[in-house]
């Protein structure tokens, strides 16, 4: 279809040498006869105007006994925009780290040229592979298509939402945990947890292979899941002395960024004093051929990451230093129901404790360390935080003074004038 | 059971990654020894056993239409065995186990326009959200700020190199559902008028008490609205000088909407991390606090951010982050540098501010 | 006298190689023939063996038209230690810096020996020479001694506490102000703030000559005054020589810790880039014959430092990086001015928006630094902090916003359909 | 005018400095070039012209009575042209200009029993405050503490070594009237049991409003209290779960003692600093949340420091500050070598708790 409305500032963005979204918009309206398409770029045209978004709030939609997994989006004008007067998205959940058979990726376009508007995300920033611009009445039908090629919904709302992963052991010499296959049990194991919201708020899951972390977990997933190792870094000193005859610095660049000094080259060879390595990756990066972290492999465990919202964001801490991760089929089952009890406690006392949108970090930074470690069974270590506390705030408990809290102040005046 | 509910399909989540792998992966699975970057955006991966797969990466627009997907799904097909897979960053990746096909593999990338880039010490795509594309609450569009930024900035994609890499982030609003708080350069959007009020319709559409609630600085109270018959409506007001304009009250109540072509733009920030790499994580901090929202191709951004890069890529050293190189060199060095006004603004008033206060007198003289 | 209590527990803090504080207050029992010392180690013992203290809450007394100076004190167990029924204290503003002539220190003790208990610490945490166990009566007369020898009251209570400072340009090579005048200069002008408590709180003025703080100002004073330069380290290299010929490892233990990384050592000669050093003292410090701090000397103002009460311990903060303060007797005076200029809007902002007990740096906590600087009209500038806000909630004003905050609902519903 | 008013004499403020002065001071004010450590608590200061001051540092109480001043002064008197001065820690320091006075000196303050030393890398004198011999708040005794601590310590006072200071503050409840919140090692008094209330007299002793507010955490909430006559009686009660023992209550409020035998004690703390020497001033951190109060000698506090005196002297490198020196390790490693419990009450959980959290996979093993 040609298309409908003059475009004279998006078509700004077609030029430039980065790929255009607007090209690629106005393909679907012409060559791919979307109408969607075609509305979305004048009321996006009009936007760019007036300086301004053109979307109502929210609106609730979704797909039968499900609670999440499609946000409800409406256009503020209608009148100049039919086509998008429903433009609802479809969270998809993807595949692992994003590896995809042409026949997978074939398929969801075929679904989506059928049901929707031939706009998706690939991906959101959680994780999903998103269709953006859906009518009410197809999103159920658009459901049951994917759900019979072999896809579903992913999160949205107070529910755990859509893990996702680094690579992994795909594709990475790095990966200390398999991470993919973490990020599948948990998603198989929390169907209903994504389905069915429940929470007081959003969770969310992040899965990296090594401190590098590639998928930015720390910064934004309320457990993240970060593999390392806790034996030695393996040297292969015949490829240390290869990147010294290259002419690379090691002295520099490895020794002297090295953030505990933990490296010594002399002589040719290079030493790492494993005890006080942080593996903070950093010499294994810029020599990857002579360093590889160790084989004693699992991850460090961390909550709480989140966006601002509302007291300001927050990075994962460390709660787990070391969960072993890594053996034969059996033994990593285990392992990850070990992960899975105390991702459960932990839910437990949130859904108990938590106010209404409440982050699971947040819950932790108004309840405090104590109670949490109690809820989830864990004992305090100094792994857990940069510092200890350096205000004289201590909330001591009863039971741990000698004769209690129980005082009289007639025994007390006895022996005090006032 | 209702007839839609009969032989439904739920709960069986995402295929398992395992289908969709390419003998080449699947082979390789665990074994990958080494790596090395080959140029920009081609990896080559090596095994244990001496196998190796080359990875050569394009810059997408995630804004993506089915249309583009099935021709990179052509190319997929023709050069990698069926597969292709797409990064944390949105970009997308074409493998191949054969070096013979490398060189045929990019020609039709460029052939067909792609960039080819993205990996190593240099600028790989912008992680961004929705803008004016679908989302309800943002200050600024995603997309266009993206692709206007990446025109300027696309040759630290494929082509020039930088101390390390620098990672730009965008979200439209201050939910941040990109990880902008922690990246070397962010592009924030953020309203700058306290929101209106719909005395009129928010106690239909909206719960008074989790509106109070929302707000992070108490800014909401309980106000009683007079309306046209003289009927005392129960409504909200907001102090306009306890508002700093988060929207969290918009997310609760539709009847409080924020956005408006001036009081919208862009704030500008700087020195993020998300790797463990030598330091630890860091937030990103404020550079700039307010840019005009300026479509189609906002260059008062544009302008700072290569500003930014600009001043990074003389004064850092090799493997030396953004927040990193700030670090050592001082933020008021890294000020004079850049040539950005230093205001009130940047020196924070929330919770944690006394943490953020120069307690010593470790500064260098700047005038 | 002879002492009439039993102080087995005391008793055994007359051993070992420090100095017993026990052994002086038996002489002053003893000898001395105090009474107050007697009854102080008869109650001291009580709380020995009880493991609580025995004097009541506060008690409000003090010298004629001043409002501080004097800790009011009373003993919970006057049956038993009748000579210390009252236990008041007088702090007595010191010299500067703390020389004292031994006919200053005579006459000090002979007024105390007349009308309190020779009991002294010399000095308090603040700075006074404090006077411990008077009795209320006695207050006055001993206040008139003291002044006719030339001494007056240092503060307490919510007003200007006794300034103190380093020894300075008395017997240090460092001092890049001249501590003791400036303390001196600030105490006399402040005599009625000092004595007269009418703030929200206390006010503590604390100056070290040089960033080695040996006065602790930065972790105590409302307002540290800390002396610094703007121009370059002075070097000398001959004597650089001679501490290297001394096997003194000058890379190690100079070039390797300066926190800036700003120095080299090459080929026998020591350099500084001055532009990057942050004047931390460590290479002064270490090499005192080699190194000197520059010439264009002056002073850093920080404020804030307070203990944890109310809402956890505060370090001053940079809040003018550079007074001027050397130069001619005249010169000086006008440095002086302008920082009480300072000050005193400092005040008027705190006494105005000060909460009661409220000290300055919480206020410009509660407040914001934005509110602050207007109050002292200062600009903001980066080195006031250590990094900029990484919280996006920006408290922009209506005033830089095009178009303020009017605006109305209709003109926006005309646009957007709700 | 009232009699006793008449010819007063206020507002004088102290005696000007310079009446102080011996002529050594005086000459050389303002001229000094550098100055030598001779030996431990004696220094030597040389001036640009060459002329030079030995300065002797002796230990002090500083609760001292005035026969002890009287004695000091003589020795000035005898010695250094009738001069003394008091340090910022509480010693006593004697100079003398002409060198052949120096040893003479030495011996005269030896003979009398005095310690010297206190200067450079070792431990000088404890900053402390009242304890039990005037305060109304304490949780612990001052003087008694400090005494049995130093006589331990005595050795780094006039002899020994350490890789740098190591500053030891005491203050003897959390108004911490010493800057024990930024030493290397703090001795702190707390309390552990909530306010007793004294609901008899507390309306008449204490204003409501105020003791309300001065809870930091606001534990204290009104209370109408039935008296013997069964008549409402307004007071105070607390929330014992919310109470943190901060004492604030009772500087308020004389009716709300929390002082108890078996409540108070003392906690430590470790690696503050003030100086700007190489890394910024710090804060000092809790390593060990409570010991009992064991009067006349504190053993097992006196232990814990000597033991964290003694992993210091051990590990650290020279000029390498306590907090700088587990800023290296790690706190774990910290632990690990004192071998201290690391318990809940170290990980902050009060205003700034979230900014002490360990965000980064950073970390040493050490089990
Ligand atoms: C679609 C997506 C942005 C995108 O363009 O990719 C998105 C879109 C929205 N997010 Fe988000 N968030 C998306 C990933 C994130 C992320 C990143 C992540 O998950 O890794 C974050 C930051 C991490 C975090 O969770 O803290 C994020 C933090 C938020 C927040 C702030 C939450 C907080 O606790 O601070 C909100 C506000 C809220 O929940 O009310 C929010 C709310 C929203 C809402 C639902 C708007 C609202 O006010 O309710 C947006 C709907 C937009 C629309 O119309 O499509 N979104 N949101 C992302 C989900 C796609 C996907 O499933 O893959
Ligand atoms: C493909 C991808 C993972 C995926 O599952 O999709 C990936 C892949 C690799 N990363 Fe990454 N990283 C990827 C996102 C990230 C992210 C996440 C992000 O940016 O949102 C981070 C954290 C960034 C941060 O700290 O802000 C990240 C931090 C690293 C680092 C640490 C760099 C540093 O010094 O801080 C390394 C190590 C290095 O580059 O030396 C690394 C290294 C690598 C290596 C070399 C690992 C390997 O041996 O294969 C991979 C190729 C790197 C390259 O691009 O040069 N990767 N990497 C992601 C590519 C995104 C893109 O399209 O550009
Ligand atoms: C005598 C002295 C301790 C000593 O043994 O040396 C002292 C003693 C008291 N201080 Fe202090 N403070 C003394 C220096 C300090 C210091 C140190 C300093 O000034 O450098 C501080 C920490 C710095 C600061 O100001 O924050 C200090 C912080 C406090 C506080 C907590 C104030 C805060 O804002 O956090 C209080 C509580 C209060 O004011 O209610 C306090 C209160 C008190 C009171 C008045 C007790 C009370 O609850 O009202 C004490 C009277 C004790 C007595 O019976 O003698 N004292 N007080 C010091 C004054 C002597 C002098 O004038 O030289
Ligand atoms: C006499 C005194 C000043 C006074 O007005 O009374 C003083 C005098 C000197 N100090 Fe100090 N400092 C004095 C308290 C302090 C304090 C305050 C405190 O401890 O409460 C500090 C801050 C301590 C902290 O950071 O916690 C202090 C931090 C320094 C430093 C920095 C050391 C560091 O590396 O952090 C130096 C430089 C050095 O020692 O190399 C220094 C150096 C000096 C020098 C060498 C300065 C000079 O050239 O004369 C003086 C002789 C030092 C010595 O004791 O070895 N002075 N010095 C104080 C002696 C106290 C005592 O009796 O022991
Ligand atoms: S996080 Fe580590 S394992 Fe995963 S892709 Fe990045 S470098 Fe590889
Ligand atoms: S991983 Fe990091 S901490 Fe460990 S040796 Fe390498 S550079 Fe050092
Ligand atoms: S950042 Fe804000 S405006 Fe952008 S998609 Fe997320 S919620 Fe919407
Ligand atoms: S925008 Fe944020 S600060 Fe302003 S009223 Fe709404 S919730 Fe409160
Ligand atoms: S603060 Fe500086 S000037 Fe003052 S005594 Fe200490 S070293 Fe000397
Ligand atoms: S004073 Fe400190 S920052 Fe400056 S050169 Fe010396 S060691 Fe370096
Ligand atoms: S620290 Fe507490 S108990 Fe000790 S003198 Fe100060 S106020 Fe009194
Ligand atoms: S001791 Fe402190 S926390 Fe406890 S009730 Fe009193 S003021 Fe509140």
């Amino acid at each position: 279809m040609p298309l409908t409305h003059q475009t004279p500032l998006l078509d700004e963005l077609e030029k430039g040498p980065w790929p255009s979204f607007v090209k690629d918009l106005k393909r679907a309206a012409n060559e791919g006869n979307s109408d969607t398409a075609n509305d979305l770029l004048g009321q996006l045209e009009l936007s760019y105007k007036q300086k301004v978004g053109h979307w109502k709030h929210g609106g609730i939609v979704g797909v039968f006994g499900y609670g999440g997994g499609v946000i409800g989006r409406y256009s503020d004008s209608p009148h100049m925009f039919p086509a998008v007067e429903h433009f609802h998205t479809m969270r998809v959940n993807q595949p692992a780290s994003k590896f995809y058979s042409t026949k997978a990726l074939r398929t969801l376009c075929d679904i989506w040229d059928k049901h929707g508007s031939k706009i998706t995300n690939m991906h959101g920033s959680t994780g999903d592979i998103v269709f953006l611009g859906c009518r009410t009445e197809a999103l159920e039908p658009c459901f049951a298509d994917l759900a019979k090629a072999g896809f579903d919904l992913g999160g949205s709302g107070s529910a755990l939402r859509t893990p996702s992963c680094c690579v992994g052991k795909a594709r990475c010499e790095w990966a200390c945990i398999d991470t993919q296959d973490l990020c599948y049990s948990l998603t198989m194991t929390y169907q209903d947890e994504m389905h069915r919201p429940a929470w007081p708020y959003k969770f969310k899951f992040k899965i990296s292979g090594c401190p590098n972390d590639c998928v930015a977990s720390i910064a934004r997933a309320d457990c993240s899941i970060i593999g390392t190792w806790r034996d030695d870094i393996r040297i292969n000193q015949d490829e240390i002395k290869k990147y010294a005859d290259a002419g690379f610095n090691i002295e520099k660049h490895v020794v002297g960024l090295c953030p505990t000094k933990c490296i010594t080259y002399e002589g040719g060879t290079l030493t790492i004093d494993n005890k006080n390595c942080t593996r903070c990756m950093h010499c294994i990066n810029v020599m990857p051929k002579a360093l590889r972290p160790g084989t004693d492999t699992g991850a460090t465990i961390l909550l709480g990451a989140k966006a601002p919202i509302l007291e300001g964001a927050q990075m994962g801490a460390v709660v787990i230093p070391f969960l072993k991760l890594d053996g034969s089929a059996e033994e990593v089952e285990d392992q990850y129901r070990e992960l899975k009890d105390f991702i459960e406690k932990l839910w437990d006392w949130w859904d108990e404790e938590g106010k209404n949108r409440e982050r699971v970090g947040e819950l932790i930074q108004r309840l405090g360390y104590r109670a949490f470690l109690e809820a989830v069974e864990l004992d305090p270590i100094p792994q857990m935080v940069k510092e200890p506390r350096s205000n004289p705030y201590i909330f001591f408990r009863e039971e741990e003074v000698e004769g209690g809290w129980e005082r009289s102040v007639e025994e007390y005046r006895s022996r005090h004038q006032a | 059971m209702s007839e839609v509910m009969k032989d439904r399909i739920t709960d069986i989540g995402p295929p398992k990654y395992d289908t969709m792998w390419p003998d080449y992966i699947k082979d390789n699975y665990g074994k990958w020894l080494y790596h090395e970057e080959l140029e920009p955006g081609v990896l080559k991966h090596v095994t244990e056993t001496g196998a190796t797969v080359f990875t050569v990466r394009i810059a997408a627009t995630r804004l993506m239409t089915t249309l583009h997907i099935r021709d990179l799904a052509a190319i997929a097909d023709e050069f990698c065995g069926g597969t292709l897979r797409f990064t944390t960053r949105n970009n997308v990746e074409f493998m191949v186990a054969d070096q013979s096909k490398l060189e045929p593999l990019k020609a039709r990338l460029k052939a067909d326009g792609h960039l080819i880039g993205g990996t190593g010490a240099g600028i790989t795509n912008i992680v961004h959200t929705q803008g004016w594309v679908h989302c309800h609450t943002p200050a600024i569009d995603a997309s266009g700020i993206v692709k206007s930024v990446m025109d300027e900035l696309a040759e630290y994609f494929h082509d020039k190199r930088l101390p390390a890499k620098v990672r730009i982030s965008l979200a439209c609003c201050l939910n941040m559902c990109g990880a902008v708080h922690c990246s070397d350069i962010s592009i924030l959007g953020v309203h700058r008028k306290p929101p209106l009020i719909e005395h009129d319709r928010l106690l239909n559409v909206c719960e008074i008490p989790t509106t109070i609630a929302a707000c992070p600085t108490a800014a909401i109270k309980p106000y009683n609205f007079e309306d046209e018959k003289g009927e005392k409506v129960k409504s909200l007001q907001v102090n306009a000088d306890r508002c700093m304009f988060c929207g969290n009250c918009y997310t609760m109540c539709p009847a409080m909407p924020l956005a408006d072509p001036q009081g919208d733009g862009v704030a500008l920030w700087v020195g993020g991390k998300v790797s463990n790499a030598r330091s630890m994580p860091m937030f990103s901090k404020l550079a700039v606090p307010f840019l005009p929202n300026t479509p189609p191709r906002w260059p008062e951004t544009v302008d700072a951010i290569k500003k930014m890069v600009e001043v990074y890529a003389d004064g850092a050293r090799p493997y030396e982050r953004y927040g990193e190189w700030i670090q050592r060199i001082g933020w008021e060095t890294w000020f004079k540098l850049v040539g950005f006004e230093f205001t009130t603004h940047h020196i924070d008033d929330y919770r944690f501010a006394m943490t953020t206060w120069r307690s010593s007198t470790q500064f260098r003289f700047t005038d």
